[in-house]
């Protein structure tokens, strides 16, 4: 799972490791936001600050000239949702005046298991459509993990991609300190999109993106701390808390299981069968009481959720622990809220299926009877 | 002969003092695992589950003649644990541990690729080889000796899938959950030479799932090279693009490379039969034998 | 045939807008060494002594089909350089450079190690095969084409054999400095291996110095696998332990490793005729033909 | 060539990088040393800082109790000369209380072309004896350069040396750190001898050797800053500050040449005509007026030398540009202080061999005549 860090955050970082950034301030009210603009002179770009793609079309960011400008964009911007995620938090910027704009991009090339370094002059754009348009305005160069990037490497990039000569050793710089700060700080993706070349072939980096390793922000203290609540989902939210693997979905069946493949297959037979998956979850391994009543508290409290799917396969986990878990954590409830359904697998799983209480969920024994119980569960309350 | 293990493999446990690494070695000892040591930095002298601890994979290698190691360290020192194991004449390491770093794989992985010694793992369950031996962390009681090798990405849905083969009366000539992270050593197609090459492998069961193109690259090479009969799963078909299903490597990404869809094509392009439910595949999988 | 170089080899100038490159590119030209292109970042487009210049190696070697390069790129940055050409196809790269750091050395031939490419130096004069070719900063005029190999790691020490060798009218087929640096490319070994598979090379004459112990193993060599003739000379006979005389690894330790009389000891073990003046050397070598 | 630090040095490299050293302060003046001593605590060690091994053999560092006693070795060691150093400068450090010796170092493997590191239990004692007399109580680990010292490489060196369990861990973690110096600070060699264990089980860096490649200096500015000449000879200071290669020896036949073979095979033949050497300069690449007169120069002071061989290979530098060159030089003194006789060979030689001028030197053809020559010229004086 990947970590992200806002523009800004971003832009601390970058700056902290030589890379030309423009001026800038926080803001969180409409006021702060005008004395940013007026502190920094116009005009200045009014940018929010939310962890997903295309703020600028969503209408996220502002160019403005003059204070009531930058008053009107503020209020307009700030509280506004962008793809879910409401905005909290602008980033007053001073315009950067520019004559081109380039993409550079550090990202791992998971076939080759290797790092690789990007460089275009078709920068400012979604680099997503460019690599599928026009994959050849995009140089690379994949990076040998035991030597890291080498200087020459961050030239060959810039001079493959066509960067204009004057400017061509200063990006190189740049690609050369974003693999620095992607290495140093566990980056799973670092970009610049775009570098901004201005008149006075000055190189700025004009925006900013780093997402971390999650796997690595136990030796990343300091970044770790820019961690925030994704917002997007409340339950996403939750899951995090409860260190739980969650996906929420559109549909109305409710899906509890151990292990990511079997949980993705639990998910595939509802679909299969008719239903419509309202999301994953992934307990993990063990069985402990605690964990089962928090996943099926975090189900329940989906109200798109008509009916649950809890399938478990016990591995060396037994069978008989985990029914022992589910009696304590349902008989918390005066009433289940929503049907359901436990199939348990695997080791002790018979003395598992006897020791469950059929007062509080309904038993299969297979794969496919716990997914169709549950689909037909979801559609009779639908009815 | 058999795919990556036997009952002759002998077994150092790396963190067999932990509480993972201590339950699983007496539950691989009581499979029949031929556990041999332990190795612990620190702990050198102790003895676990009736096997002696050395402070340093080397000399559990040296003093106990192993071949093979297992990797329940925690994932901060998990990377030093396997560059320690690849510097030794081990055959075989299976890594356990789940949520190391990427960043420290790609290196583990570079180092890999210039020794002789064969990495599965990590964030996996392991490789078992019924009546025979067990690497990891698979229930043991659920399998049973036969002819399907068996390859998968994810732990339970192998113990799944397993389960009923065996309860169908479908044995296993060897399993092996070769992770869900997204740099691993030991891919699909490094299994499907050993099952190719195998005497004991008829026909082979292969559950992949969304992210990467590892099953693209499989079903291109059991066009091109095997002759043992393959059935397939792909997990993961209503997973939404950009999400992370559970696994690290299990992600649609944005651009749409890595569905199950692609995936599933490609190995039925391939001639695999592809199963839409675990039933489905056992089913398949029975009629081959 | 020829041990490293010939008229035929395309050559690409890394450095060659400095002053040491400029001058030696003229000087390789007028000695008709066939200089196809110059590589220095930022001046790609421009021309020196008549031969294009491009931004990186990699576009060089396309472009005009360059097989073989020469560094003159100063200390700092000559790390740099070298992993560039060794990321290309070339056969053969020659650094002249001297002062690059030891760990920068260390890295680049681990990297080397990995590569198909030969690498020559650094801090050396280069190699040349007289009437074809040089690589590199050899005053062409004092050698002659003729049978004997010649291989030292001091520039200087070759001029004055070679000199003479010309003056008494025995011409050489190649003439290689390997480098006075601790760390090299090309060993001793490496270079007796190609005189004796170079058809060309009747003879060899090796220049040795203190410190280190690429003699002793070039002995070893010597004595396992050559059939040609070799006659030694070991500069340093006079240097006190400890104090390095003037190339960086030409240093007894405080130990006692790397003296004179161990290399000359071992040479003649191997059957080495060894000279005790530069005249008595070249005096064995004539005898030889 | 290293650049040697001192052991005060080495020590702040080593305490930033977290290896504990003791308590210490340095002093100048015998009163700085009392002063220093007393304000550590006795009993304390007072030791010179000088660029040399076999200090403490050689009277150099002694343990004392008391102020006075502080006094009487302060006083004794300060201006002492240790192997031709004088002693200008104390470490005044508080002594350990050990109850073992273990000896740390890393150094570059050559004949591998990788670095080493190296454990060994019977620390405190000259290294070099203990390799050469029992090889096999230390414990090596060679490192690949592109991936650096392992954390279990130190483990496994520490292990297969012997070292106790209980401080095992924490003594990899200084080889680490040792390694992790030698790396960042461009180490030719790097020591801890002895690494002391104290009854409290603390691992204690007593002693520490830190010297760097000459060749790196320029990416290490903070340790070029400690460089300081060395004060064994001052010719050898001179001949640094011109940029020659120069070591001095015992005999009488100045010698200067270019390149290091050529020069070394002057100083053997020397030897093998009965002379002896007194010098080896090598006076590099370029033939400038000022490097022959610097060259000159510093040959002629050198009361030792009674005659002088001048020995040039031209190469692609033109043998008579560097006759000019010695003309020039020789030009510039009333009288030639000693005899010098040149030969110059290569490129362009005869036309130089015209060119000199045979009031001031005498011209000789061969390699073979120079030398000759000048052991003659050399024995007549000494005669």
């Amino acid at each position: 799972m990947k970590m992200k860090l806002h523009e800004y955050q971003a832009k601390q970082v970058f700056a902290q490791a030589g890379i030309d950034v423009p001026d800038s301030r926080l803001a969180t009210t409409v006021d702060e936001a005008v004395e940013a603009a007026e502190s920094i002179g116009f005009p200045v770009a009014i940018k929010a600050q939310v962890h997903v793609g295309g703020r600028g079309k969503a209408g996220g960011i502002e160019l403005v000239e003059t204070p009531e400008d930058a008053r009107e964009a503020a209020a307009r911007i700030l509280g506004m949702e962008i793809k879910g995620y409401q905005v909290d938090c602008l980033l007053v910027e001073a315009a950067v005046n520019f004559v081109d704009e380039l993409y550079l991009g550090v990202t791992m090339d998971r076939g080759a298991g290797r790092p690789v370094a990007m460089v275009s002059t078709r920068g400012g754009v979604d680099i997503e459509e460019v690599a599928e348009n026009q994959p050849a305005s995009i140089a690379r160069e994949r990076v040998d993990p035991a030597f890291g990037l080498q200087a020459y490497q961050a030239r060959k990039a810039v001079y493959d991609a066509g960067v204009d000569r004057d400017v061509a050793l200063d990006v190189a710089g740049v690609l050369t300190s974003l693999y620095k700060i992607w290495d140093d700080r566990d980056g799973a993706d670092a970009e610049i999109n775009p570098l901004m070349l201005t008149e006075d072939r000055e190189v700025v980096a004009a925006d900013a993106v780093l997402n971390i390793d999650d796997d690595a922000l136990f030796r990343q203290p300091e970044l770790a701390e820019m961690e925030e609540e994704a917002a997007e989902d409340e339950l996403e939210a939750q899951a995090n808390e409860y260190g739980f693997d969650y996906v929420r979905l559109e549909g109305n069946v409710g899906i509890v299981g151990n292990g990511a493949g079997l949980v993705m297959t639990t998910l595939d037979l509802v679909d299969y069968y008719g239903g419509a998956p309202a999301n994953f979850l992934d307990i993990g391994g063990g069985a402990k009481a605690e964990r089962v009543a928090n996943a099926l508290d975090m189900v329940f409290s989906d109200e798109n959720v008509d009916s649950v799917v809890f399938n478990i396969f016990g591995g060396i986990t037994r069978g008989d622990e985990v029914a022992t878990g589910i009696n304590e954590a349902l008989s918390g409830f005066d009433r289940i809220p929503k049907p359901v359904t436990v199939r348990l697998a695997g080791t002790n799983a018979a003395e598992g299926m006897e020791i469950l209480n059929d007062d509080l969920v309904a038993v299969e024994e297979t794969l496919e009877g716990v997914v169709k119980r549950a689909v037909a569960d979801a559609e009779e309350v639908t009815l | 002969m058999s795919a990556f293990v036997d009952a002759d493999t002998r077994v150092v446990v790396q963190g067999i003092t932990g509480g993972e690494g201590q339950f699983h070695t007496e539950q691989m000892i009581e499979y029949g695992t031929n556990v041999v040591a332990g190795a612990v930095p620190g702990k050198g002298g102790q003895e676990v589950a009736g096997v002696p601890v050395y402070d340093t994979v080397a000399r559990a290698v040296r003093e106990e003649d192993a071949d093979a190691s297992v990797v329940f360290v925690p994932p901060a020192f998990a990377a030093d644990a396997l560059y320690e194991a690849l510097d030794t004449p081990l055959n075989l390491v299976v890594a356990i541990t789940e949520g190391i770093p990427t960043q420290d794989m790609t290196g583990v992985k570079r180092r890999l690729s210039e020794t002789d010694t064969s990495l599965i793992g990590p964030n996996c369950p392991g490789v078992i080889t019924p009546g025979e031996a067990k690497l990891g962390i698979l229930p043991g009681n659920i399998f049973s000796p036969g002819k399907v090798g068996l390859v998968s990405r994810s732990g339970t849905l192998t113990y799944q899938i397993v389960n009923s083969m065996t309860q169908r009366g479908v044995g296993q000539s060897t399993a092996v959950g070769i992770g869900g992270d997204p740099i691993i050593g030991t891919s699909f197609v490094d299994t499907l030479d050993r099952f190719e090459a195998d005497t004991d492998t008829e026909a082979v069961v292969m559950c992949g799932e969304i992210g990467g193109e590892d099953e693209e690259r499989a079903a291109q090479h059991i066009a091109e090279s095997m002759d043992t009969p393959v059935v397939g799963f792909i997990a993961g078909r209503t997973a939404p693009p950009g999400k992370r299903m559970g696994h690290a490597g299990a992600i649609v990404s944005g651009g749409g490379a890595g569905t199950a869809a692609s995936k599933i094509d490609a190995l039925e392009n391939a001639g695999v039969t592809v199963g839409d439910t675990p039933a489905e595949v056992v089913k398949s999988v029975e009629a081959l034998l």
